[in-house]
């Protein structure tokens, strides 16, 4: 187009002088084109959602003018059978909101809302000077701290734990916050995780739902249990909330909270006071089995269980002997029972249950939590080694779980600790989700210089030096598998990545380039690769194999493909446990600490002054802090609420529908309050969510309360997220 | 209900045009006791309060400037034929300004005419609403309060012009009286039918008895009908400046009993 | 076409509320914010014996005697012989009257066009064979668009606690309520 | 219309076009002042009060509002906030707040139609009141050096059908959200310009119809 001067025909302008001093000139952001394109121009191509979820959807992209038109689930995925859930379709108003992170830019002054916009290169210049500068004052990248965790499982994401390895060794906020404890349950007993295929389940005749809400946050299992009903199963909820889950089941069982574990092991007494055990299979595949047995004989009665769990006596039986009377049976252990103090244990008297009744290796049986054997991925662009001489000698962990606080603690001012000088956020708002909201503000207060990558302006955001913009799914490559069932996506860009936005796999390029720019060999980051050659690379040459593939192409003809061999969890009977057998003692789960049988271990004790337990599952229109805040959502949902009995509600003077304030010793919000039935009289209910433009968010009542498992496979323990108690008063 | 006030001012404009034209087709072309003058003043009234109606109701359109299309399902609607109606009473109306002046059957059959497409209209109006999905309102009283509404207004707009014009007073104290009374009862007799109806119908009900509009003209109503009471037996209350009363306390207690109408009307 | 009668049948024992047809609908059709052509509803938690979370899921009833089509003063509304209920937006003006006749208040202003909007039943989508939006997206496969002359009604009911009375418009919408749910309640 | 009109027209388009595309944010005090001045000179013909409100506006601003400037432009027209502004016509014009559907392919193809091509096509949307503003100028440019007929034509339908028909709402949010007197100005700027528009229309129509 050509720069535009002074013109003739502007004779005399003393204004267009100046104007065009500055910045280009007109029609440069143009370029001449003979094409008007034509409307109805549309293909499709595969992409997968990467969120936080059980079910790891792979989506079909319908795409026209460059633009998404519209999604729709994959239909060659049986396990969703070609449809999404009430989040998935919301993705077009996702990656077309106007209000998306555009540019880099930073803050002058973190909260002070005075944002400049910079360059991808000045923005990585700026990384790059403060890591140089803190490597020089303390000999080592440890002051520089990741915290990473969910809010995106495509496998590229894993690039920005790989940028930090490519610096240098560093603090690394380590564990999970909402599993663990079940995690180690498993792993002590199996091994490790491994579930049966879930698609498996429409062959079980008896399915225990246990602690999980499968209608709200794993849409396509339940409707696999809806079927499963309909060939004749019988399904049996069993949660301290009577969940939609639980309405569509045959049974609800509600169990005082926070003592499954005496629940199993009084179904595991009957079953062996009335002989309906699986002998047989325990002497073959199992050690210990003597001892858990003297344990129920000795320490477990029927009316003990019962008056822990609340729940008659003769339901236990029933529900016992229906249990080990159905071949098979299946138990769905979910994450919210194990978010207690003695979650673990409970997790552990629940595979025992289904151990000793025979269920294990059989199919429909199972006793499924989780399992990451589908990941058969490279995590390629994780796996980085620290540049030579690299000071430190190993990355640091410190417990995600209760990250401000140990932040705080680094950053006392103890000279023989290392602070935290430098922090990097990516797929978390934890100023919105961990709990103790206000000592997360603290927290990063103590700290230097913050650099936040997110897609949405958030309240970490708000409180960081540096936002880098990050594309969605839909804008870049990607490799997806699920915690669940064992489908493995590829995720190929549907569209142009809007604005400057980049993957994490971009991000760790760029910065690298500039890193060794500036000083040589001081990133090991490679910079030479294609996103699709990344895609590629991540995908390992045993899935290829077991799928007949030569290469990542072929996935790209169905977006997805099912790892296979997992109907029946452990059907071989090979045990991942340092027996190789089910290890109803094990020596392992009494080395970290805890009873080597899988015994009762006594529930948080309800404090006097705040009798009423809070529960904060996660909430069906969003995921943690995602999807509620776009308009498609708020329009069919945008107001926070508690969930409260009536009977509850009326001796607190609360009506349906009024303003009530729920309190404790570390913070309150105030929402409405709901009458429903469907809760228990001695506790509230209030789904945790991020409300765009509103002050409310729970965490402010959750405290950091460790579960008492997590440390061996994660690393940290967990969350004790379900053992939090409050009061409540009307406003 | 949302925009409702456009049609506030249409229901009671519409209906105060049709009572004022019906008085006229008794008072003048029946039983020519108006003055030319005081007939023509007040028929220009009812054609402008006509027109004024219907353009506020066109606000009350998504798209004002396709009105037109509101004709077309005559066969079925109810709005449509109050469209039509009220856009043929206009015309007759319109057409009575250039024959009140002569005298006889002409003038009897337009004002006739007039009258008929009048009540048809208010007819039309008050069958819009009672529908089932607005329990509150699917009954008789919807039509007996808006038939009311243009019975009261009517004679008192007409009384109120002559006034204006100084031409002699014309008694209606008797039939104002009455007339008041009936909307007193019929607004009794609305709330007794919402409560005994459905759910909606009593939350209709409930609605109208806390709406301060609704006391506010509760107030208006027991002091007209006093105030008009009073006037049949006491001569020096026979006037016009008393019908100009009487007709800003009706037109006052209309409007506010129309935005109760409709605010307070529950959906199924 | 002539002896088709097309009609939604609801699984109330399916559909666990998500809202997946609302926003898969509104995606397809790019409505207004303001505006849905499904409604998901909360009903009675007793509506089948003990207490239990129920939803229920409608969007046009397409009416035997739609209401709509009564109050219409521009006759934009037409009761096709497929079944369909069918609001030419041409033709709508935007006076709001079919909002305030249908007993279940099925259309809904568009704050944008300034006219009323409401389900197709995705006549398009259905005339090349293909399922309206609403029952290829629910992941529970609640929804269901069916031939109401060739379908077998049996153990369906055409009315739901808490939702409209179908009498008023003879609505064709058919719904499977839930089983009740055996509960064990904690007494305290 | 008289030249003189339209060229001090393409003066203020260039002047907002470059406000839009972020290139007056970091201009020194005395560079910003010099420009104001000119433009003021440039608009001595100018009879809209409501441009010449906001240029008083621009002379009021004291070096220190001045240098705020970028903070105050960025939350309203780029974020990472909630844009308080969104400076996208489909934002305003689309029902769903959606950016990158039929509202913006329509101004995409008004580009085309014209033989232009955003070179960043698909990465910004194509209606950023800064590339509009630009395709304005482009098209005035054109008609003022060469005269041709079409490029007038195609300057007046362009800004009757895309930019004047949402920058008047955007303005109006530009009022709300913000009290820096630039930004202030530039609402008034081009609200001043909407309003001329609308007054050579209906002279337009009125000799048309005359």
């Amino acid at each position: 187009m050509g720069k535009f001067s002074r013109r003739d025909f502007l004779k005399g302008s003393a204004a267009l002088g100046a104007l065009v001093g500055v910045g280009t000139g007109v029609g440069s952001s143009f370029k001449k084109t003979k094409k008007v394109s034509a409307a109805g121009n549309t293909k499709q191509v595969f992409s997968a959602c990467p969120r936080n979820c059980y079910d790891t959807c792979s989506i079909v992209t319908t795409v026209g003018d460059g633009t998404i038109k519209f999604i729709t689930g994959n239909k060659n995925c049986t396990y969703t059978n070609g449809r999404l859930c009430v989040k998935g379709y919301t993705y077009p108003n996702y990656v077309y909101s106007p209000d998306r992170v555009k540019y880099p830019m930073k803050q002058e002054g973190r909260g002070t809302g005075k944002w400049t916009r910079i360059t991808w290169d000045e923005a990585f210049e700026m990384i790059a000077n403060k890591i140089f500068e803190i490597k020089k004052e303390y000999g080592s990248t440890l002051p520089i701290a990741l915290n990473k965790y969910s809010g995106t499982f495509n496998t590229l994401s894993y690039g920005i734990e790989g940028t930090l390895s490519s610096i240098g060794y560093t603090t690394r906020a380590q564990g999970t916050p909402c599993w663990p404890a079940g995690i180690d349950s498993q792993t002590f007993d199996f091994g490790t995780i491994v579930n049966s295929d879930p698609e498996a389940m429409i062959h079980s005749k008896y399915i225990l739902v246990w602690g999980a809400n499968p209608a709200w946050n794993s849409v396509h299992s339940m409707n696999i249990l809806q079927k499963a009903k309909e060939n004749g199963a019988k399904v049996v909820v069993i949660d301290p909330i009577l969940t939609d889950t639980a309405a569509n089941a045959d049974e609800y069982i509600e169990i005082k909270t926070s003592t499954d574990g005496a629940l199993a092991l009084g179904m595991a007494k009957y079953i062996l006071d009335h002989n309906l055990h699986d002998m047989d299979w325990m002497r073959k595949n199992s050690v210990g089995y003597q001892e858990y047995l003297n344990y129920l004989n000795n320490n477990i009665t029927l009316e003990w269980a019962s008056e822990k769990t609340g729940i008659p006596v003769e339901v236990i039986e029933r529900l016992a002997r229906e249990y080990a009377a159905a071949k098979p049976a299946c138990i769905w252990i979910g994450y919210g029972m194990q978010r207690h103090t003695n979650g673990g244990a409970a997790v552990r008297s629940i595979d025992a249950l289904a151990a000793m009744s025979g269920n294990v290796g059989v199919l429909g049986g199972g006793a499924n939590y989780a399992q990451l054997d589908s990941w058969l991925v490279n995590y390629s662009a994780m796996a980085m080694s620290p540049p030579e001489g690299s000071g430190g000698g190993a990355d640091r962990m410190i417990n995600i779980n209760n990250f401000p606080a140990q932040v705080l603690d680094l950053n006392s001012g103890d000279p023989n600790k290392i602070p935290i000088k430098m922090l990097w956020v990516a797929g978390r708002n934890p100023i919105a989700q961990d709990p103790e909201t206000s000592v997360s503000y603290k927290a990063f207060d103590s700290i230097d210089f913050v650099v936040t990558a997110d897609l949405w302006f958030n309240e970490t955001v708000a409180q960081s030096d540096l936002v880098l913009p990050i594309s969605s799914i839909f804008e870049t490559w990607g490799v997806h598998a699920s915690y669940w069932h064992y489908w493995l996506h590829i995720n190929e860009p549907a569209i142009d990545p809007l604005y400057e936005t980049k993957c994490d796999v971009e991000i760790a390029m760029g910065l690298s380039k500039k890193m060794n720019e500036m000083e040589p060999g001081s990133c090991t980051y490679p910079t030479d690769r294609t996103m699709e050659e990344w895609a590629a690379m991540e995908i390992s040459q045993d899935f290829l194999n077991s799928k007949g593939m030569t290469s990542y192409k072929d996935l790209l003809k169905t977006g997805t493909a099912k790892v296979e061999g997992y109907d029946a969890a452990w059907a071989d009977g090979v045990f991942r446990t340092p027996s190789g057998k089910y290890e109803f003692l094990s020596e392992k789960c009494a080395s970290f600490g805890h009873h080597a049988l899988p015994v009762y271990v006594e529930a948080k004790e309800v404090p006097t002054d705040r009798p009423i337990r809070l529960l904060t599952p996660h909430w069906k229109y969003g995921l943690h802090s995602q999807f509620q805040n776009l308009s498609w959502m708020q329009s069919v949902h945008n107001e926070p609420f508690v969930e409260i009995h009536p009977e509850l509600a009326q001796k607190k003077g609360i009506a349906d529908g009024d303003m009530v304030k729920v309190h404790n010793h570390i913070g309150f919000v105030e929402l409405r309050a709901k009458h429903t039935l469907t809760v228990p009289k001695d506790a509230v209910v209030i789904y945790e969510a991020w409300y765009k433009d509103q002050k409310f968010n729970v965490n402010y009542l959750v405290e950091a309360t460790p579960a008492d498992m997590g440390s061996c496979a994660t690393g940290q323990a967990g969350l004790a997220f379900h053992d939090q108690f409050v009061n409540i008063d009307k406003l | 209900m949302e925009h409702s006030f456009t049609l506030v001012l249409f229901t009671v404009l519409s209906q105060l045009a049709i009572g004022g034209f019906i008085t006229l087709f008794f008072l003048d072309a029946l039983k020519g006791k108006l003055s030319p003058k005081t007939s023509q003043t007040a028929a220009v009234g009812v054609v402008v309060i006509g027109i004024v109606a219907v353009l506020a109701s066109l606000f009350h359109l998504g798209h004002p400037f396709h009105a037109a299309k509101a004709l077309l399902n005559f066969g079925h609607s109810w709005l449509s034929r109050e469209v039509i109606f009220f856009a043929i009473f206009i015309v007759i109306a319109i057409i009575y300004l250039f024959v009140s002046k002569t005298e006889g059957g002409r003038k009897k059959i337009v004002a006739g005419l007039g009258t008929l497409f009048g009540i048809l209209t208010v007819y039309s109006t008050a069958m819009i609403y009672t529908i089932p999905s607005m329990p509150a309102w699917n009954n008789g009283t919807t039509l007996l309060a808006f038939m009311l509404t243009a019975c009261v207004l009517g004679p008192l707009f007409v009384q109120t012009i002559s006034g204006f014009t100084k031409d002699t007073f014309i008694d209606c104290s008797r039939y104002t009286t009455t007339i008041i009374g009936a909307l007193i009862v019929v607004n009794l007799l609305i709330i007794s039918v919402a409560h005994g109806g459905s759910d909606e119908a009593v939350a209709t009900g409930l609605a109208i008895c806390t709406s301060p509009l609704f006391w506010i003209k509760a107030v208006l109503y027991v002091l007209a009908f006093l105030i008009s009471g009073r006037s049949i037996c006491n001569s020096n209350l026979k006037n016009t400046n008393i019908a100009t009363i009487l007709f800003v306390l009706m037109l006052v207690a209309e409007f506010l009993g129309r935005i109760v109408f409709y605010a307070t009307g529950v959906h199924l | 076409m002539a002896n088709q009668k097309y009609g939604f049948i609801i699984s109330m024992e399916r559909c666990i509320g998500c809202n997946a047809c609302t926003i898969s609908c509104k995606s397809y059709y790019n409505l207004n914010p303001s505006i849905n052509r499904r409604f998901v509803r909360e009903v009675e938690e007793t509506l089948v014996g003990e207490a239990k979370r129920c939803h229920i899921s409608t969007a046009c009833n397409h009416c035997e005697e739609p209401g709509c089509a009564k109050a219409c003063p521009t006759g934009a509304y037409t009761k096709l012989d497929n079944g369909i209920v069918k609001h030419n937006q041409d033709r709508c003006i935007g006076c709001k009257m079919c909002a305030t006749a249908c007993p279940y208040g099925v259309p809904q202003f568009d704050p944008v066009k300034k006219k009323m909007d409401k389900c197709s039943l995705c006549v398009e989508l259905l005339e090349v064979g293909e399922e309206t939006i609403c029952m290829a997206s629910c992941p529970m496969e609640a929804i269901q668009v069916v031939d109401l002359n060739e379908t077998e009604t049996i153990g369906l009911v055409d009315r739901v606690n808490g939702f409209v009375n179908p009498d008023i418009t003879k609505s064709t919408t058919l719904f499977k309520l839930p089983d009740a749910t055996h509960t064990v309640r904690r007494d305290l | 219309m008289g030249m003189k009109n339209l060229q001090r027209y393409y003066i203020l388009y260039l002047f907002l076009q470059k406000f839009y595309a972020g290139e007056l944010n970091r201009l020194d005090f005395e560079t910003w002042e010099n420009l104001i001045q000119s433009l003021q000179q440039d608009c001595m013909d100018e009879e809209n009060e409501t441009i010449w409100q906001g240029l008083r506006r621009f002379v009021e601003s004291t070096s220190e509002q001045q240098e705020q400037l970028e903070f105050a432009f960025n939350s309203l027209f780029v974020g990472p906030g909630k844009l308080l502004a969104p400076p996208y016509e489909s934002a305003y014009l689309n029902e769903n707040r959606v950016l990158m559907q039929q509202e913006t392919l329509s101004v995409r193809k008004f580009y085309e139609q014209a033989g232009l091509e955003l070179i960043c096509k698909n990465h910004e949307p194509d209606d950023h009141i800064a590339f509009e503003l630009e395709f304005v100028c482009y098209l005035l440019g054109q008609y003022l050096q060469t005269k041709e007929k079409e490029m007038i034509q195609m300057y007046h339908t362009f800004l009757k059908t895309h930019l004047f028909r949402w920058a008047g709402v955007h303005c109006e949010a530009i009022r709300e959200h913000s009290d820096h007197p630039i930004c202030l100005g530039i609402a008034d700027l081009l609200d001043g310009l909407i309003q001329n528009g609308q007054t050579e229309e209906t002279m337009k129509e009125g000799n048309q119809n005359g």
